[in-house]
């Protein structure tokens, strides 16, 4: 007999906390999305756990009426890890930053995408540390000018697709804060693949990074600076009238007018090789349209089955473990 | 195979019967004394005698053959009575080549007897090691009675029937000396001809290659004349029960899955390798069946968060490390104590700072456990005095853990690590009830509250996935009872002064200090792996006439609740430690007592009379005042 | 540029002369508080006043708008005598909006007066403060001599002229709250204007409302009848000299620049961000003309690897963070302190454990930095005592961290860290020379020993590029003198102890403590950023006649040489401290002597009468004894 | 007037230190190959700095009659960040092993990367914790079998030259410990290069991992299972009778004697995109041959570059700064 559940509304997913980000901020919007995709995809509050590092976006947890975990920076998909690794059942979601996922958590990041864990990580990525008021983060500009690179900063950014592609991601995806539509769904798309599903969201810090993504945002612009990836479908942009083509081995830019869409690059998610994620990967603004969407979803077994696999052969093979016979196995001798 | 009684005939000569016996056997790295001195301790142990062992052994995988830093020592006392240490001088020393006679030699008691493998001694062994002459002829070995045994080419022989490469029959050469030991002091073979065959079941002419020379060193000692009597050393009284030879870690690994069983629980463990911790990681991945899960992180800090993470979802964690490992989980660890969630963290510690001496022993992670995080960071630290006890120790920390919401400091050493001695299997019956329980209905009428505390302070353990108890937790100071984010002046002196009121209550739990020995005088407070050295010390300076009581700490924080009475008990408190004074320091600052340290940072345990002079030298001078 | 003279006449009402005032400016994170009292505090320091600041922020950027959670504070004290503290009770409350009248007002004198904006305390206004009813209207604030002044509606009405939007005119009211403040302690507006013709300069109109806003402020002072005098605060008989307003992550990054001049160097900081250290990070990246090198790492322990890479090759390194930071930094600060290499390591201590109360002060963690280390570790370790202090304390930490080779910690906390006062400018030529040497000649014959030492027992600093002094460092026990790796028990025993002498032998370079007060009695022992408070107390209990003496701790590692020598000639020992008792467990391990504790642990400064209160209790329990 | 120097040999860059691997050991070949280098691309012993992590690899600046760091696990890049930004002079070598630069150590390899600090960094790639005695590794195989995975190990192994390249590596190669030219070719290379080197180096762990690279070492199979790289030549393998080809955009193995040369993917170090090299990492054994040799060679500003002509810029601006007008900038005001 089952019971019915009861349905639940995103309200239901909210805190009783106060959301503390500065007016205007893109994480918002990201929060609203979430608790409307929770219910919709069936998850109930008791199974979903936030998790997350230290960073403005990682006060996200504190507003969600889920279990949660604010942990220390960086180090999120580590607590991720060992959660999902003993309690499968949970639906995790890792919440991080630009700085807190690849800048001090860029080890563990990395670590857990290739170990694919089954849960979902969503960076907020507005391309500057926030939360301690405005210094350059691993994915900002080379030449940022912020408040401890007053003559502009000259690291070269990391991109975050590529890194996750590199470190064998099974689900890579991207999206934009204010892209509402598009935003559910990646989330959707996210809680349904099974290992670590990875979201990067371009999101507005208007207080130190103000427009960074206005680009791929602006009504004017976002037709030419963006591309939506559609699994099986060519690379088309400019509503229809750009796509993408490669030349020997490089991309270009064509125009649809004199190009037919079949000798366009096609997208295949589901492409085992990860080659062609990558490449889409380094299709960055201005040269060329940025890509969102799902960039790669294959299958992969993930690490929690696998572990918890290993508990069952062991046990089908020697049994379940029992104290005294472990103790009592192999030399002893007994004194009377 | 073979039998034991047709092959390894008792001897004929006269044999001395001797209460206790302290053996070092070294040679190359590659010249497998750490196999030779486990084989010589299991069956010392199954035939009864009291057993400690204490290998010692380089940083280096394999560091160059020959040389006096790849010398490679294992050392036992067996003994008919109880005891408590590897021993300090050596009865007997067996020595593969110039350099593991040069390093071990004055360890050697002027009675004692020294064996030798005379075949390598030749000019090339003297040059890797460093010697200008020989010290087999130049006076070096006079004063003790040596027996020069020619294994290398008496072993060749004895294989030859195998037809074995003259490489691979040298490597039997270990079996030789086992072969010679043994014999010396009566003892079994046939655990080592059980070894021989499971361990070489696949390379049956590598077997019987072994079992030959273990044979042909038997027969050596009972034919040549350089042996006039054989030792034995009787059965030790010890209490009734079945026993088993443990080595520290491996018992610490089994305590820990007694205590998951213990608790109803599943064990996570989230590590990363490093000396002389691994063989926990090791020893736990081998017992899946027992839902032990393990997790090789990516480095220490994933280790101890992973940990934390599975605490949260309600496994019993550990995390398992080193001195160097252990300094980068400060930060994670301040997060499972500002969550209050259970678990253990273990400190296998080794000689430091920094990479140090990375296996050798040494007590200098104290006050880094007990202080080693940013803020106000108390945690209960408990340590193990012996490589059985660490059995104990596991269940002990997680009843704490779990009684008070917190984690557990553990720390062990590299000698008690590696060290071996007979473990009296518990009845599982016996082993407490370790009881844990999960929140299913909210606390405060409708609302959850996850910082509501019982009688020990202890907030519920309530465990993602149910219904209506759900909390977010972090790292930001929190209120009381709701657990939210609070910034509020009195609330957080209120939680500071909460948390470190938890860790005292548990002395509340936690048995009190003993007294062996007098109870007045001079008061010797050890703790962890010094505890048999301190032990046996104690027992001699009473034995000499002197007024020594003896506490060992297993707890150290907190500290037994009688321990200040102890302490104003005597007149005055010295604290062997291998360190330069870290317990002292815990102790000078709680008692205000004058507590003096007998120190020694040398990557070695104490010698039992190092411990015997210090006290003497200080009850001495405290009685000239 | 507005002629402050026309503009702003100085007022005809009557001007009361007092010695001192105390204002505290409390309004929502978005309200421009900070720069209000920031404005407030150089122009009083201009006027020749001393002064003495503390900003007290939310750890949001900007909590949610009018909840008491998002109130931002800054409190100054503005002296015509030397003070010490930034003041205990509020002779001035200015409040923008309900929630932070209610989280202020008990700090409020019953003389004090209370300025409120009288236009944000509507309904929607309390609500958001979760007030239920108006507390300028419940009886709250009736002790309190009050003046209601509606600022929205003034504000937008002074800046209607440039026609800016109502948004951007209400964030004028800040501006006009100083103009009144301005007005009512007869305060100079030129720097302000200055000020505002800099930080606006691209936006005229902003500057413009700034401008108005700020003269509508000065006059409703002068024609409101709520005010019937101003207050003037004469100039401090300060020593001679240049002074500038100074704060303490800017002292300090300014004392670095200049420890770096004075011996030749370059600085290199190695950093990651976080509150409240990243200032020191900020403002030494603006100076990169003193060749300074800023590397923002990824993460902390990158930042203290880099510091002992730069090291290595001859910089001055430096590394900052706060205490979740430095808890990461133990394992390279290890190896920092076995490669003996200067450099020096800050910890800007916040509100802990864990992540803590990121944006408040403590003192919680001297215990880490004195223990935070795997293995015997010990470092020196210097605490500013004050926001100007901090200049001195970075020259004389690298003072001492070239002369013994090794790193050194400096603490700092939040509230010396954003905290402000006058600075005296030394004149360069009177800063000390830093010698400096790096070796150009092998130091053994034909060898050169990088762990040959000197007097001090430091090593050659020998960089990388000289030719024939080639070496190899790292963090394994290393033999004393030749640095080669060394497993010997004897020599590792001999690094412990001399690593740990060398620390020790720093007592001979600083300066012994002085005691301030009276010679015997009870002795008040302080470190930090508690200096202030402390002496206020102690200077406060000899008017009252009490035994009180008092000594401030700079170096804590190693104490003074003559601490334990002024201990004995007091009755008993008080250490006040923000944590649960740091220093006063290190002064009983030390010096066995009952030193009891004063503490807080609210992420706030004492209160000076805190202290009194408690020397008092102290004193009188004792002699009641 | 410039002094003649001296010339010097292999030897004279042997530190009296003994050498303590396990005989057998792949690194003696790497430590013996470049004492031989060093002399001849006219390195001195005082200008090169060794700095390593921990690891068996790791000792190797002890046995280095240079400047030498033997440092803390996994954290050498960040001592040479420091080092090299401060001393642009030097030489600087990073020793780092599979564990050391992957596992714990792997945040501060993609950092040091993609800020493209002047060093050279080479990773024994043994596939195996060797000074612990036998743990397997970040690029240990799925079922790796050692003790600390009794069951076989779980964790997907990350690829170095995907993450590399990811991490927008200036320079990224492959080479063998037992080839001995080849290795000797790379390391030339690599310390020719301006910005990050990157060699993985393949080394045989006898006493842990034995054999982990018999498929490319071997004489008999060599041929089939690695590819040497050649810039500007077509993929050929094989003896020169096999070779890649794309196919569409995944690559394929093709028999020259059916396929011209002409139709093969040809191989461009200096590619400014880097999937090529991305996709070049991608080809791994059984499935085809792995390429050695430089993946890629391209030019970027380098860190220390840019961090001294900051301070150089700022001189020229400001002049060189003066304590004096530091203190008494701004408003001050005098007690007389
Ligand atoms: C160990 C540690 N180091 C540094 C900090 C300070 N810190 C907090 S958040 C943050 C960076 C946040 O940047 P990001 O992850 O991009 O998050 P955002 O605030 O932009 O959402 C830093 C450096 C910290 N809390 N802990
Ligand atoms: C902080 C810290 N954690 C762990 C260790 C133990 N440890 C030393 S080397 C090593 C791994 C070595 O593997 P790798 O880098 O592949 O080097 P190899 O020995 O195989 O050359 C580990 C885990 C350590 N020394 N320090
Ligand atoms: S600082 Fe930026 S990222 Fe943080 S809450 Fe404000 S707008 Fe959002
Ligand atoms: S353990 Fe392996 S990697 Fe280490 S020295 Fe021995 S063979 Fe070489
Ligand atoms: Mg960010
Ligand atoms: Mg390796």
């Amino acid at each position: 007999m089952t019971t019915e559940l009861p349905v639940l509304k995103p309200a239901d997913f909210a805190s009783d906390q106060d959301v503390r980000w500065c007016p205007g901020c893109g994480d918002y919007s990201i929060l609203a999305q979430m608790k409307k995709v929770l219910p919709e995809i069936g998850a109930t509050r008791e199974n979903t756990v936030f998790i997350s590092g230290i960073g403005c976006s990682s006060r996200f947890p504190y507003y969600m009426n889920t279990y949660g975990m604010h942990s220390i920076h960086g180090r999120a998909p580590a607590f991720a890890t060992g959660l999902k690794s003993t309690r499968p059942d949970l639906d995790i979601w890792v919440i991080t930053g630009d700085g807190d996922a690849l800048s001090i958590g860029g080890n563990h990041f990395m670590h857990i995408v290739r170990r694919n864990v089954d849960v979902n990580i969503v960076l907020f990525n507005n391309a500057i540390y926030g939360l301690t008021k405005g210094q350059y983060s691993p994915t900002s500009k080379v030449g940022s000018v912020t408040k401890s690179t007053p003559r502009g900063s000259i690291d070269y950014p990391l991109n975050p697709i590529s890194i996750a592609v590199a470190a064998e991601a099974s689900f890579v995806a991207r999206t934009i804060d204010t892209n509402i539509q598009h935003l559910v769904a990646m989330l959707k798309r996210a809680a349904g693949h099974k290992g670590t599903s990875f979201i990067e969201v371009y999101q507005n810090c208007n207080v130190f990074n103000d427009g960074t993504w206005d680009y791929a945002k602006d009504k004017e612009t976002k037709e030419q600076t963006t591309l939506v990836l559609e699994h099986g479908k060519p690379l088309v942009f400019a509503g229809g009238t750009k796509g993408i083509r490669l030349n020997g081995f490089v991309p270009e830019i064509v125009d649809l007018a004199n190009v037919a869409q079949d000798d366009l690059l096609f997208h295949d998610e589901k492409a085992v090789n990860s080659q062609l994620a990558f490449l889409l990967s380094r299709l960055r603004y201005p040269d060329f349209p940025e890509p969102i969407g799902v960039f790669r979803d294959i299958d992969r077994p993930t690490y929690d089955e696998m572990i918890n696999s290993q508990i069952e052969d062991a046990i089908a093979e020697k049994g379940k473990g029992e104290l005294a016979k472990l103790f009592h196995a192999g030399d002893t001798w007994t004194v009377s | 195979m073979i039998s034991a009684n047709d092959q390894f005939p008792p001897t004929q000569k006269p044999s001395e019967s001797v209460s206790g016996v302290t053996v070092r056997l070294a040679g190359d790295s590659g010249d497998g004394m750490q196999l030779l001195g486990t084989q010589l301790t299991n069956t010392s142990a199954l035939s009864g005698n009291d057993v400690a062992t204490f290998p010692d052994f380089p940083a280096e995988i394999r560091a160059p053959r020959g040389t006096t830093a790849g010398v490679s020592g294992f050392q036992v006392q067996f003994s008919a009575q109880e005891i408590f240490t590897p021993g300090d001088g050596l009865d007997a020393l067996v020595c593969m080549n110039p350099a593991a006679l040069v390093t071990n030699l004055a360890d050697l008691k002027s009675t004692g007897i020294l064996i030798v493998n005379s075949d390598s001694f030749e000019a090339k062994d003297l040059k890797l090691a460093k010697l200008a002459t020989n010290p087999l002829e130049d006076g070096t070995i006079d004063k003790f009675r040596t027996i020069k045994v020619p294994m290398t080419s008496l072993t060749r022989g004895a294989v030859e029937p195998t037809g074995l490469s003259v490489k691979l029959a040298d490597r039997c050469k270990n079996f030789f000396a086992m072969g010679l030991v043994f014999w010396l002091y009566g003892r079994d073979v046939d655990p080592t001809l059980r070894f021989i065959d499971n361990k070489f079941s696949s390379k049956p002419e590598i077997a019987e290659a072994n079992r030959l020379a273990l044979k042909a060193g038997w027969h050596y000692g009972e034919t040549t004349e350089d042996f006039v009597s054989t030792y034995q050393v009787p059965a030790a009284e010890l209490e009734p029960g079945t026993y088993k030879n443990i080595m520290g870690n491996q018992a610490l690994a089994w305590g820990l899955i007694a205590a998951a069983k213990l608790s109803g629980k599943e064990l996570f463990l989230g590590s990363y390798p490093i000396t002389p911790a691994s063989d926990i990681l090791h020893e736990l991945s081998k017992h899946k069946h027992f839902g032990v899960r393990t997790f090789q992180a990516e480095d220490e800090i994933a280790a101890v968060c992973s940990a934390v993470g599975a605490a949260f979802g309600g496994s019993m964690s550990v995390t398992t490390s080193s001195g160097p490992g252990i300094a980068l989980k400060g930060e994670g660890m301040g997060l499972g104590l500002i969550l209050e969630l259970p678990m253990i963290i273990i400190d296998v510690q080794r000689g430091g700072p920094s990479t140090g001496l990375p296996t050798k022993t040494e007590q200098s992670d104290l006050m880094m456990t007990m202080y080693g995080r940013n803020g106000e960071s108390p945690l209960p630290v408990i340590a193990a005095r012996s490589p059985s006890d660490c059995f104990n120790v596991a269940i002990e920390a997680w009843h704490v853990a779990t009684r008070y919401m917190t984690p557990v400091i553990i720390l062990s050493d590299g000698y008690i690590a590696n060290g071996a001695e007979p473990w009296r299997i518990p009845n599982v019956s016996d082993l407490p009830e370790i009881k844990v329980n999960h929140p299913t209905e909210p606390n405060d009428g409708e609302r959850f509250l996850p910082y509501q505390r019982d009688e020990n302070l202890a907030r519920p353990w309530a465990l993602p996935g149910t219904p209506n108890l759900m909390h977010r937790v972090g790292g930001l100071e929190k209120q009381d009872g709701t657990g939210n984010v609070s910034y509020d002046p009195h609330n957080h002196q209120h939680m500071v002064q909460t948390r470190a009121r938890k860790v005292e209550k548990v002395a509340e739990f936690i048995d009190e200090a003993k007294i062996e020995g007098s109870m007045e005088g001079t008061l010797v407070l050890s703790w962890g792996g010094t505890y048999g050295a301190c032990h046996t010390a104690v027992e001699s300076c009473i034995a000499e006439g002197m007024d020594v009581g003896h506490v060992h700490l297993r707890w150290i924080n907190p500290f037994p609740r009688n321990l200040g009475q102890i302490i104003e008990q005597f007149d005055r408190v010295v604290v062997p430690e291998l360190n330069t004074g870290q317990l002292s320091a815990l102790i000078r600052q709680r008692f205000l007592v004058d507590a003096r340290g007998i120190n020694k940072i040398q990557g070695k345990p104490f010698h039992v009379n190092e411990i015997v002079d210090g006290i003497r030298a200080f009850a001495e001078c405290a009685v000239s005042k």
